[in-house]
């Protein structure tokens, strides 16, 4: 069965919570009855320094497991920006948290500038959930895997007693990126700080 | 002023990777600014590491470094100083490296007696590969291959250490820098095998799980149950209670390995009578 | 590990192995941690206990390999994992498993060697250490799974043939593998097969722990079950005792090397793919093996004929299964993350039949399905 | 040290930005309140003035990221 | 009578290889005459040994006997403890065996105080491959591999059990083979880690090196240089000068492993709240 | 160790090799015993400190080998000796020697095995650990002694390989070759060429300990001669420190091999004899190359052209000399003391060209002379 | 022990001679003279009736070649 | 360069010092400008049991260095009389000490029988020179290597001041050996007990 792959790439530091969030949208495909293979960049560098967490979602077989040519590319620090957009695929997709993502890299990408940490901050008053926000922005904007299977695959993974805040981030960034895409549809690139 | 030691380092690689609050920068403070009092010959002093996060220590360094295989850092250095006794040797270890894999040779260094400086980086936990269990970890605690809580009891590395044969055995804390400072300058100057036990915090891989705060909280705690062994005198049994000394625990005299192997050389080609 | 629907579940290359082994009945692990296999020791530490089985963080390597053959040789299905560093340690050790017959799983996840390497990057540096790694003579077994559901089978099957063939069995995974998440759905207990070794049928006194009854793999008692014997390294008779007598010596150890080689059907697992009517072979393992799938389908689409062979079982090397493909295909490239090992076996299989070319990588980066492209245009 | 205190003019905590990963600890151990945090968790002196050059900063800085440097 | 102990030997392997005079047979008599004492199941009983003359030890016994590498047997016996708690397990270690490359897995089954009776077999040399120092080999003595003579100092094997965690140690000597077999019934019973230290003559590589006569006269040292633990509390330190305490020199009280282990599994399997 | 008139003296194969050790000017040992090793050890206990060298027994053979590495980067030329269980703990250590460039010597006096095996009986059993008995891809160079006066000759070449690459290098003996004793007569001091490691010729500002100066092999600076750098085994760049990137462990790895694989003239060694108008070759090392010359002896003189191919060097393997051969020779048999081990290699340089037969003997007995002569009767 | 000597019969001493190795230990540390060597070195009893019992033959012979049985 | 080699077997048990007799009796080859290997068994038989040493002699190369088929035993136990008979020579020289090897076993070798321990303990007061006297009788029977060529070797080796002793040793060995030769000659085995 042959079928075209989607490349997703989840990049920040360490602490961001984004190999979660990795797992969590490979969960999402495998609910949309998808296949999906999950990486993340170990080493020095997954303490502190860019890294990464990257998931394929195909409807067929997924041999090759890394991600090449990545068409969405999440950014949430700007040292995570500069190194890895280099490989996103021309006509891809740039999502970048603008809390720490100041400078958008030269590319052909369409970029979505958003403020998911600090939507994570003041909306929500927990940083912390900010990779469920950023997943929101991700699957709102790409259409990687359904808004259901998103919904239950995050569900299914966070502590009990957190799923209200976690949906509530996952509604705003899903929110913020479909205002984003509207306003991208109106032919403006958005830079809601 | 970080410019008095700011040649003991390798400006280009800093800033180092530890995590924000490891306790293991700040013991190689206490490292760097004992060799500033000891007025080492940087040519003429060697910093030995195993693997861990702390072995890291000796890329930061500029001495001579040496970062071997996790363990045996001290087997690779009871050669170098065997081979050149001119040499200052710093023996950087973590807890797993010095008290696991590396058990062995640590009460071997001691019963010889080797010239060595052994300053064991002691956060209680295998930091670099992410949580599991150390043969410090006191008992009781969660980490990654203890999800019910340990079970082993802990070594105390000081009394392993003494009984051994060890002839300087201090402790000191990341918080009490200043004494670490001090127990390393006088660990040094012992002639013969010197180990410095540094109590630091890992809060990334041990704190967090064991809900010991954040990095201020976890220097705080060694604060408070760090108690001075001149003090300990005074305290009685209960007031003690799961409290830990620091200070110079063990101080002692023998002949060191390295200047009896002399001995021998001088036998050996007649020197001496055999 | 949430269970989702009919769909299956995501899983880790290393949740996998620590998932096959309590599916083959797996009760004692004992190990030290290193990445990038410390998922393996970490899952089981939690969930052995569940099942009443043990796990322990030895003091080191050496004492994890020596731990696990005292925990079998009571009965229990033992493993251990680790990754470089701690396999070199842990040779000695197994070369005892070896000869003293004890089963039990050694899982290798390879890291960048040599030394410590590179320790967070894939490579498959380890396999010629898998067969050649502890001094003397001796045969083993390794496999190397391609995905995270192989490696839940080969675990399960590291221990079936394990417990059958009284001997340490070699789980070869690489980094990839081992931390990659993937989609499985996993069989059912009751769906595999599970084999327990085999035990004296006969009493005490007649119970010859190293006698071949027939089948070359000699029954095995526990310790504490009333058959006691005596286990030993040394080169022993079908009593377990030492001797030296040269014609015992010889005896044991063509009885180890023959229980392996007289079952090679059973042990040795390849797979093939578009071989049939393949102009060139590529032969891959592990990891890799995804990138040449992936090769291969590339070079259909573009007209060259290429097919894969894909040992699961490296050692014993599939010598047979691949000569025979050799009087036909006469161009094979093996790519490997490593400056070039099992391409050796390959070369010595076609012994001139055939041209061998290697591909190489062990910069830490899985080769990519395009570089296998490339090197099957240039050979061709 | 302490008794040659008076003949040094006043301390200039320099801070290494780069270097410093807002871990808090100096801020927490001064015993004079000089340091306080930025937006980013890392160490400013807002009071150097009450410095009295105890180092604890210093010397409890992981990252070698605080120097309390005198002027002569 | 050796009828009553005859059953718990391997009587078609005897006579033993030792040489003449080997203090090993004796403290094998020791042992063999404990396990009497102590009534245990031969069938649930094992004797794990490393390599050594001493481990030949466990080919010799009628038991579950298991001979493993040299210096790992505390290591693989850990396994088999843990892996079947109901079995009694006996270790037979060299000195070269239990405190050069074992060192190790000592200090660590000491720290867990798994229930396993460790017999040191201490003849203060590697016996086995002709006479090199070993680390309890005392000062300046002459081995092989010490033509110059030892310049170590030796370990002091009680002291280091005791700081590593044992909870019984207790050392006798093949001429006080009737208070060894008491140390080894007394260990045995003990649950947790316990230690004999059996000292043992070894005419062959030792004493004919170092000009301590034969057996006899090697023997008659160990009755004269012994010194009951009892006894030296009335000895001024002159008297007691080199020589050496025997008898029960330690004993504690700590949670065994495996049954701290068994806990776990309880909690685990929900028996009892985490 | 007589001197006695001019007809040589009468000396062991393990004192040859710590003679050997000393002509060429070693100054440390570190080790732990084991059979059939022991006496080099010995020998350098009492020797060493006559020479103002240091000699210790280490607590085990994994720090003997870090102690030996700890020695030489302080300057000295530095020697271990092991046999089987000691050589499989080496292994870890070894491969950091090879990674951090660490010049010494490894000797492994070859006893039965696998595990602890027949400790006192003659075998080649670890010729392949040799190669590739450490985790990961590493070259490595391991020499073949026949004789006691060999032994001498090559351990100093061995010390001369290892200085001259900063590698570690093999000396591969057998029990045989270690335990007997012949007489020699051996080259005076001045006789024989001794190699010192290059030294940096720029001050410590310039000095790059592991930058290639163009002959692959950096100069190594001493701990303590104000050179002051880092060494680890770690992947790294050309200042010595850490290094993951992909590129830069493509560039080490590959000059860790080009260095050995550069000069493999230097490195490889092998005796022929009476190959030239040969119609069956055998290929013998060690020990059982004796058995082979005089098989060889016998079959000439019952008018068999036979020859012998003997390797002294085994690893890197001499492939190219060994194929020049067969394109003439069409029969090649193999001796060895093991199972059938670097039967393998030839077997590959073979490639199909000339028809190779082993001839295993693993009882713990050197091959006889007649059992060869059988063999290549039955052959040909 | 010692309390039931008085029932018991006169002790015999078996000596296993392919077992004994002549190491003279128990000849040395009887302490009723009952043990002699032979021209081997080998153990022999030549005043059996010496014997106390004590066993100190028996428990330090390496090579249990000596047993100091009881008749009833 | 094609010559006989002389194979000699020196057997007996641990202590008796019949390593230190192969290594002397080599030497003595060496001092006689000829080729010699000399191999000796190790391991457990070693200490105690029956062991020996072997010497092979030859004014050519030496390859294959074991003795297969001795032209020359030496026995000093039973056990090892017993146990390496048989791969001696047919026309090959057996010589016993007949302290304590008592029984002759089958075999077409001549059969020389010396009371070597008791003459070492008798004649010299030192049972420990026994391998001395030895080393007389079998270069006296045998002619392997010459009588200065051993007398040299022995002396070379012993302890000093031992060295009367040891020659005294030799040469009551060779005496004997010389004895027995003769009687040997005038056709009957000797037994000197
Ligand atoms: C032989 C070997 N085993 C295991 C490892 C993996 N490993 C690296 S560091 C480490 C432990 C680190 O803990 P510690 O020594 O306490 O140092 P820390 O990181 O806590 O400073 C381990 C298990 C290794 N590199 N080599
Ligand atoms: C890994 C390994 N290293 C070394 C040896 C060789 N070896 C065998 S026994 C032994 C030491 C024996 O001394 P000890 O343990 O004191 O026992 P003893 O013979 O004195 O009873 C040594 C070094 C070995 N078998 N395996
Ligand atoms: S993991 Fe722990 S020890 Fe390692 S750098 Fe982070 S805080 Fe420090
Ligand atoms: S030197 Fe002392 S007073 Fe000054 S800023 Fe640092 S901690 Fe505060
Ligand atoms: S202690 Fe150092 S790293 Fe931490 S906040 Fe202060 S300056 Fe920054
Ligand atoms: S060598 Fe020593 S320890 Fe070994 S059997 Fe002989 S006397 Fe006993
Ligand atoms: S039992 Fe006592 S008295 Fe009797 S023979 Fe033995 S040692 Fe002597
Ligand atoms: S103690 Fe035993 S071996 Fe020694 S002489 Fe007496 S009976 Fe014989
Ligand atoms: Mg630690
Ligand atoms: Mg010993």
């Amino acid at each position: 069965m042959e079928s075209i792959a989607r490349e997703v790439r989840l990049s920040g530091s360490g602490g961001q919570g984004l190999i979660l969030a990795g797992i969590i949208l490979a969960e999402a495909a495998i609910h949309d009855g998808l296949n999906t293979v999950q990486t993340q960049s170990y080493g020095p560098e997954a303490r502190g320094g860019a890294s990464k967490a990257e998931v394929i979602i195909s409807s067929g077989d997924i041999d090759y497991p890394n991600v090449a040519e990545p068409e969405v590319m999440l950014a949430m620090t700007q040292e995570a920006c500069d190194k890895y957009v280099g490989t996103l695929s021309n006509k891809g997709i740039l999502i970048v948290d603008s809390t720490f993502v100041t400078e958008i890299p030269d590319t052909t990408a369409t970029v979505y500038s958003l403020p998911i940490t600090k939507i994570a901050k003041e909306e929500l008053g927990r940083t912390l959930v900010a990779n469920i926000v950023a997943l929101g922005a991700v699957t709102g904007l790409t259409n990687v895997v359904t808004h259901q299977a998103i919904v239950d695959a995050v569900l299914a993974r966070v502590p009990k007693g957190t799923e209200e805040l976690n949906e509530k981030a996952l509604s705003l960034g899903y929110e913020y990126a479909n205002n984003a895409s509207r306003e991208f549809a109106k032919g403006k690139m958005l830079q809601a700080n | 002023m970080f410019a008095q030691i700011e040649e003991y380092f390798r400006l280009e690689k800093m800033p180092h990777i530890w995590c924000p609050g490891c306790g293991h920068g700040i013991v190689l403070g206490a490292m760097a600014r004992a060799i500033k009092q000891l007025g080492y010959d940087q040519d003429k002093t060697v910093v030995v590491s195993g693997i861990g996060c702390s072995a890291r220590a000796s890329g930061y360094l500029d001495f001579n470094t040496l970062h071997t295989t996790h363990g045996r850092a001290l087997a690779f250095a009871t050669g170098i100083k065997l081979a050149d006794p001119e040499l200052n040797i710093f023996v950087v270890m973590g807890d797993g490296d010095c008290t696991a894999i590396g058990g062995n040779h640590f009460i071997h260094a001691a019963r010889r007696n080797i010239d060595l400086n052994a300053v064991v980086f002691n956060n209680n936990i295998y930091g670099m590969t992410g949580g599991q269990y150390s043969p410090t970890t006191p008992q009781n605690k969660r980490a990654t291959t203890a999800p019910y809580r340990t079970i082993e009891r802990n070594f105390d590395l000081a009394e392993l250490a003494k009984s051994a044969g060890a002839t300087f055995v201090g402790r000191g804390t990341a918080y009490h820098a200043k004494m670490l400072t001090d127990l390393i300058v006088n660990g040094a100057k012992n002639k013969g095998f010197s180990v410095v036990e540094a109590i630091s915090q890992c809060p990334t891989s041990y704190g967090r799980r064991n809900k010991m705060g954040d990095p201020v909280d976890m220097i705080k705690w060694q604060k408070e149950q760090a108690v001075n062994i001149k003090a300990a005198g005074n305290m009685t049994q209960e007031q003690l209670g799961d409290k830990f000394l620091i200070g110079v625990l063990h101080q002692d005299e023998a002949p060191e390995y390295t200047e009896t192997y002399q001995e021998i050389i001088d036998r050996a080609q007649g020197t001496v009578k055999k | 590990m949430t269970e989702v629907k009919d769909f299956g579940r995501l899983m880790q290359g290393n949740e996998a192995c620590a998932e096959g082994a309590l599916a083959a009945g797996t009760k004692f692990f004992a190990g030290y941690p290193i990445t990038p296999s410390t998922e393996i020791a970490e899952i089981l530490a939690e969930k052995l206990p569940q099942v009443g089985g043990k796990f322990i963080q030895m003091e080191d390597e050496i004492g994890g390999m020596a731990a696990v053959i005292g925990a079998s040789l009571t009965g229990l299905k033992s493993i251990t994992a680790t990754s470089g560093p701690g396999f070199s340690l842990k040779q000695e050790n197994l070369g005892f498993a070896v000869m003293a017959e004890v089963p039990c799983v050694v899982v290798n996840v390879q890291r960048g060697g040599p030394s410590t390497g590179v320790p967070t990057s894939p490579a498959q540096g380890d396999v010629m250490q898998a067969r050649w790694g502890t001094h003397g003579d001796h045969p083993i077994i390794a496999l190397t799974p391609v995905s995270v559901k192989e490696t839940y089978e080969l675990t399960i099957k590291a221990f079936n043939l394990s417990e059958k063939f009284r001997t340490p069995v070699i789980l070869l995974m690489d980094e990839v593998i081992g931390h990659m998440r993937e989609r499985v759905q996993l069989p059912k207990q009751g769906e595999f097969e599970v084999v327990e070794r085999k035990k004296p049928q006969v009493g005490p006194e007649q119970y010859y722990p190293y006698r071949d009854d027939g089948t070359g793999v000699p029954p095995m008692a526990s310790f504490g079950e009333g058959y006691r014997h005596h286990v030993t390294g040394l080169v022993h008779d079908e009593t377990g005792f030492p001797s030296n007598k040269p014609e015992m010596v010889k005896k044991v150890l063509d009885r180890l090397h023959k229980k392996i080689s007289d079952h090679l059907d059973e042990i040795i697992m390849a797979e093939e793919t578009n071989l049939e009517d393949a102009e060139v072979m590529i032969f891959a393992y592990g990891s890799v093996a995804r990138s040449a799938k992936k090769a291969v389908n590339i070079l259909r689409k573009n007209g060259v004929k290429a097919g894969l062979f894909r040992p699961i079982t490296i050692w014993p090397f599939p010598s047979t299964k691949l000569q025979e493909h050799f009087n036909r295909i006469k161009k094979v490239v093996v790519p490997e993350m490593n400056m070039g090992q099992l391409v050796g076996e390959v070369e010595r299989a076609a012994a001139g039949k055939s041209i061998v070319t290697p591909l190489n990588r062990y910069d830490g980066e899985l080769i990519t399905p395009v570089e296998i492209v490339e090197k099957v245009q240039e050979v061709l | 040290m302490s008794n040659t205190l008076l003949q040094l003019g006043p301390s200039e905590i320099k801070i290494k930005k780069h270097w410093c990963k807002a871990c808090g600890i100096c801020i927490a151990l001064c015993p004079k309140d000089v340091l306080e945090a930025d937006d980013k968790g890392k160490a400013v002196a807002v009071a150097p003035e009450k410095c009295t050059r105890c180092g604890m900063c210093e010397m409890h800085c992981p990252d070698f990221a605080i120097s309390v440097e005198v002027e002569r």
